[in-house]
């Protein structure tokens, strides 16, 4: 699907109308399941996300020892069938669905305070329901509220979004720079490119991006994926743009969560 | 001591096994004995005999520990259960037991507590064919310690099973690097026939506690991997100490 | 709380830095809690229930105050910060924080309801919707034949015949290990196998304290017995603080309670798993405090005595006054009107 | 059952006290890799790769098949990993570790999504006809930095390779053996390679190549794809502790560096294979050529 990002240097506006440091909307729920211990409901633009939590609560025992004292994560997403443009049944063993779910385990356990529920089991099922970009971003963030409804002491909030780059030269469909071009020469006609926050689903497939996940409206990185090939000199442009996106998804979530607490403290 | 190289399924020839009119001859791992008088090896290795105690057994490096009973081993707490520790030996073998009250002084008030991956260096008390291995960490007879118990700080090498035996054997397994490097460097040392050895580098974890325990478990590391002979060892031991 | 269909909203702006609630994070410990709860010479620790705190947030800097459960220190820091999502409570210098929602922690003393979900050698593991399986071991129950029997070798291999897996039963936690496993007991003819009931449960209900809404609240009675109308008998409900809930008909003891002859009152039968017969009538009405449990949890109240007996009067009287053309079914906008009958009755 | 090796406690404190004080078991700096020994099989593209006590082996291997009827211009190339029992106690036969997906995953990204390897010079006649270009990647023996030796031997072994060389002439496909033509080496674009640094003290101290026991005790890890263009291929940071951003530009940055040494190391490698076999190549066609003509009559 070719995308026309040249018209993006007349306006500086995106495809959907935003400027490069705009987030697309997020609304979001927290309690929305009455029959989970934690739950969420996560918007990020058109990407939908269906987040519960059981937990901690003592599952099977795996393996038999004890795991080091710290309670065990376990991860699982399902994609519904229609989420995405085409319509299609993704099967148990799919790797990139496991490394989806293997990067949210991973990013949890160190950001949750576990040492106090050795033996027992939080488990996090995470339903897509509608994709368009930034998917692993949307999941993290929806896990997080799930995860604070369900009342889990954590560090901070994890907070995730992506920021791309304008610059073509290294997008997959683009035409591969030969090997003998050297680093120097092709920079002159980057200079105008510029970094681009929370990409929708036709920028991610047409643009370099990365996936960032923060502690909080700390700039320390828990998450950081990127999957697409880019000069190492947008790097540091990308993660300085997508940090600072953390920052402001931080307090969009937060203030959900404030919302949500006021009217159960007004109510009871 | 002689030494002869056998294969599995050689027959023994008469003239090494020992012959003492008194004393039942012992086989030891890797001989079988196939009545009336045929000894066979199951294991390929050099033979070796101690006509003192009147015993044969073969010799070889390689393959996995496997616990035979009053083996000194290093091994590690997996957690505790009822009144037993569970230990891991080697990771290839079912955990085996230790009772908490199997170390020195030890009663229900005052034995030690240890945590799951603490190092203990024990004795197999029984390793019997059908059931759990049972550890001690004393002499049952006198209730005396004898060196036995939980392995405080220092650091966990891991060399061949064969090399291990060397090192008890010390020189006369061939191994000289201890006694080399404890010429220069205070360290102390526990061996476990599991290929395990455990080195400390005395009071502090002061730079030169570390580096002189690196320093020990490279030079062992590298005897067991290059198989040296003295005059290398101590060729090793001059380069390290050099190095310090 | 089902997922809501939004109209379309103006999009938010941008500049969520300047949001209202940023203002909260800016807590000031003098202003909002005080010291009130030291100066008065209050015994009762005082929350801070309007103020809500959520995970990273500062709570204090001052060193004076003491790191309690939902808080924790940061690394290299002495700041408090909040874990949870949740209220401040105070006890002395000591600081904790309640989160709204949480699974149940067990503590010393609780009526629970759980259900048997293994059974060992010498005792049987239990869900109590902790993070743990509670235990209750075979010394924990009063075994027939007098509580002073002793615990034989028959008992361990019989242990089925007591509890079996599947099997449900109110205890009180006896004691919590350090790692929060709860060991349970029933040696009490309070306590013991439950039947001729209906079970329910009620999630997010732990956490502790005042903060908890929309469950049930740790109160002086937890078991109290209705007598309801419509020919229904009376009921026993059992509010269990884990958030379990058991409603069952009133079965008089078949003996008189005496100090002395309590030991005989412990026959096999306490231990059957058979249903007494149950009118239709007392179906009914079990079936109705079951919905007016479900309805004030679903409107954000607090379960207790008082409000399950307000709100099955209300419902009683709207039943009356009404056509049945709803049945009894208590669920959406009927049992709202309930919830807001009773709180403003 | 064998199961997991888990380092004790004592060894976790002295590793951890150890690298505090800048100190490491094997004497290394700390952003010193192991000697990347490369050896190759008789075939091409059999590699066997080397780092320290880690060890594996890389192989590749094509056939010709029909194309996915949705890339009609491609070629297929699958990546398939194997971890063999007697690299650690804790790989089973059959059951895929948690490992080996990470791994397959980041090779796929690392060489597959960055278009390292032209997949459309392996198209022979669109939708009909293609090359099925398969790399299997064992790993024999596991002390650590897994990521690095396997991306570092797929590369190697993919530049070593050299399909057969075919003629279309129209609807017709003729493929030679390697003894009628001099098989093609694969067009590669650029050659990315892995670098992962463990991160201890949140992230004050990294290690590159750190080994199996290193591994266990660090809190994170990063994984950084570069080329030596300065190009980054892929990112990867699975949760672990969180570190400064800043960290992660300054370690991309000391990745390009590693990566241009270990470019250097298997160029140099790949180049002495290449003469070693360039004699015996030509000794090899004068043979083939001899033996043709006698061959004939019975032919």
């Amino acid at each position: 699907m070719p995308l026309d990002t040249s018209s993006y240097s007349l306006a500086l506006l995106r495809l959907d109308g935003r400027r490069w440091n705009e987030l697309r909307r997020i609304h979001a729920q927290i309690s929305t399941q009455a029959a989970v211990d934690g739950s969420s409901y996560l918007e990020m633009g058109n990407t939908k996300i269906i987040c519960t939590v059981t937990g901690p609560a003592e599952g099977r025992r795996v393996g038999g020892g004890g795991s080091g004292g710290e309670a065990t994560i376990q991860v699982e997403i399902s994609v519904a069938g229609f989420s995405g443009v085409d319509r299609k049944k993704s099967g148990r063993g799919d790797r990139r669905i496991f490394e989806l779910s293997y990067t949210i385990e991973q990013a949890v356990q160190t950001t949750l305070h576990t040492q106090n529920y050795s033996g027992s089991t939080i488990s996090i099922n995470l339903h897509v329901l509608t994709q368009d970009g930034s998917l692993l971003a949307a999941l993290i963030n929806a896990a997080t509220l799930a995860l604070i409804d369900a009342g889990v002491p954590m560090s901070d909030y994890l907070c995730a979004c992506t920021a791309g780059s304008t610059t073509n030269t290294a997008s997959s469909k683009g035409a591969p720079r030969p090997q003998a071009a050297l680093p120097g020469l092709s920079s002159l006609d980057e200079e105008a490119d510029d970094p681009l926050l929370d990409l929708n689903g036709l920028e991610e497939q047409e643009l370099p991006f990365l996936t960032v996940g923060t502690l909080g409206a700390s700039e320390k990185v828990v998450v950081c994926i990127m999957e697409t090939r880019v000069q190492a000199t947008r790097l540091e442009e990308m993660l300085a743009v997508g940090v600072d996106g953390c920052k402001r998804v931080r307090s969009i979530m937060d203030s959900v969560v404030r919302d949500h607490g006021k009217r159960m403290v007004d109510e009871g | 001591m002689e030494t002869t190289p056998v294969l599995p399924g050689d027959i023994l020839p008469s003239e090494l096994i020992p012959h003492s009119t008194n004393k039942a001859v012992k086989l030891g791992p890797g001989l079988r004995h196939i009545p009336p008088s045929t000894v066979k090896a199951t294991i390929s290795g050099t033979v070796t005999s101690d006509l003192r105690k009147n015993a044969i057994w073969i010799e070889y490096n390689g393959g996995r520990y496997i616990p035979t009973p009053s083996d000194l081993i290093i091994a590690q707490i997996l957690r505790s259960a009822g009144e037993h520790y569970t230990v891991q030996i080697t990771p290839h073998y079912p955990p085996a037991l230790l009772p908490h009250l199997s170390f020195e002084g030890a009663t229900k008030k005052t034995r030690p507590q240890l945590k799951p991956g603490d190092l203990i260096y024990a004795r197999i008390a029984a390793a019997p064919k059908h059931a759990d291995i049972e550890l001690e960490c004393f002499n049952s007879q006198t209730g005396k310690g004898e060196g036995l118990g939980p392995l405080k700080g220092g650091m966990c090498f891991d060399v061949s099973v064969g090399f291990a035996r060397e090192v008890i054997k010390g020189r006369r397994g061939g191994v000289v690097v201890l006694e080399e490097l404890s010429e220069k460097l205070g360290f102390e040392v526990a061996v476990g026939r599991n290929g395990r050895l455990w080195v400390e580098g005395g009071e502090g974890e002061r730079s030169g506690g570390l580096k002189h325990v690196i320093a020990v478990g490279r030079c062992l590391q590298v005897c067991d991997e290059k198989g040296l002979d003295e005059r290398g060892q101590r060729e090793l031991v001059r380069q390290v100490l050099k190095g310090l | 709380m089902p997922i809501s269909i939004l109209p379309p909203a103006p999009a938010p702006s941008i500049s969520y830095g300047a949001d209202p609630s940023d203002s909260d994070d800016d807590f000031d410990l003098d202003g909002d809690i005080d010291m009130e709860g030291t100066s008065r010479g209050l015994k009762r620790p005082r929350t801070s229930q309007r103020h809500i705190v959520t995970p990273g947030e500062l709570v204090t800097d001052d060193t004076q105050w003491m790191r309690g459960h939902g808080a924790y220190h940061p690394p290299d820091s002495t700041a408090i910060h909040s874990s949870v999502f949740g209220t401040i409570l105070k006890t002395n210098k000591l600081l904790s924080i309640i989160p709204l929602r949480a699974r149940y922690t067990p503590e010393i003393g609780d009526l629970v309801i759980g259900r048997i979900i293994e059974v060992q050698q010498r005792r049987w593991k239990v869900e109590v919707a902790a993070p743990l399986l509670a235990s209750l071991p075979l010394s924990g129950i009063n075994l027939p034949g007098g509580a002073l029997r002793r615990r034989t070798a028959v008992d361990e291999l019989n242990i089925r015949n007591f509890f079996t897996e599947g099997d449900l039963l109110v205890a009180e936690v006896q004691s919590v290990y350090e790692s929060g496993q709860a060991t349970l007991h029933t040696r009490s003819t309070k306590y013991g196998k439950l039947r001729n009931g209906f079970f329910m449960s009620v999630s997010g209900a732990g956490g502790g304290g005042l903060a908890r809404k929309g469950g049930i609240a740790r109160s002086r009675r937890q078991v109290f017995t209705l007598s309801t109308g419509r020919g229904g008998g009376d009921i026993d409900v059992i509010l269990g603080v884990n958030g379990f809930i058991w409603i069952a008909k009133h079965v008089k003891p078949k003996m008189e309670e005496g100090p002395n002859r309590l030991e005989e009152s412990v026959s096999m039968d306490v231990y059957s798993s058979q249903n007494n017969d149950i009118g239709v009538e007392t179906r009914r009405e079990i079936a109705r405090v079951a919905g007016v449990i479900r309805a004030l949890v679903e409107g954000g109240r607090r379960v207790d005595e008082e409000m399950v007996v307000k709100a099955y009067e209300v419902s009683l009287e709207m039943e009356e006054g009404m056509d049945v053309e709803g049945g009894d079914f208590l669920g959406g906008e009927k049992g709202r009107r309930v919830v807001e009958a009773v709180m403003s009755g | 059952m064998p199961r997991e090796v888990e380092l004790s406690n004592n060894e976790r404190d002295f590793i951890l006290g150890a690298l505090r004080q800048g100190l490491r078991l094997d004497g290394r700096g700390q952003d010193v890799y192991r000697e990347l020994e490369i050896s190759f099989g008789e075939e091409y593209g059999v590699v066997d790769v080397r780092l320290g006590k880690t060890r594996i082996v890389a192989r590749i291997s094509c056939e010709v098949v029909a194309p996915y009827p949705d890339r009609k211009f491609d070629g297929v190339f699958v990546i398939s990993t194997e971890f063999s029992p007697m690299a650690s106690p804790a790989f089973e036969v059959g059951r895929q570790n948690q490992d080996e997906i990470i791994l397959s995953r980041i090779l796929e990204k690392a060489i597959r999504r960055s278009s390292a390897l032209d997949t459309e010079s392996l198209c022979i006649i669109a939708g009909s006809k293609c090359f099925s270009l398969r790399a299997d990647i064992h790993v024999l023996d596991h002390d650590g930095n897994l990521i690095d030796t396997a991306c570092a031997g797929l590369v190697t072994a993919l530049q070593h390779f050299k399909r057969p060389d075919v003629e279309v002439q129209g609807e017709k496909v003729t493929i030679f053996t390697a003894r009628e033509r001099e098989p093609v080496p694969l067009s590669m674009l650029h050659h990315p390679l892995c670098v992962t640094f463990s991160y201890y003290d949140g992230g004050q101290i990294a290690l590159l190549d750190a080994t199996f026991a290193e591994e266990q005790v660090r809190e994170g890890e990063i994984i950084v794809t570069m080329n030596r263009n300065g190009e980054v291929c892929q990112i990867a940071k699975y949760g672990g502790v969180a570190v400064d951003a800043l960290a992660i530009l300054s370690w991309t940055n000391m990745a390009l560096v590693k990566v241009q040494a270990m470019t250097k190391v298997i160029q140099a490698r790949l180049k002495e294979d290449a003469e070693r076999r360039d004699k015996d190549g030509i000794a090899a066609e004068l043979r083939a050529d001899n033996d043709r003509p006698s061959e004939r009559p019975h032919g």
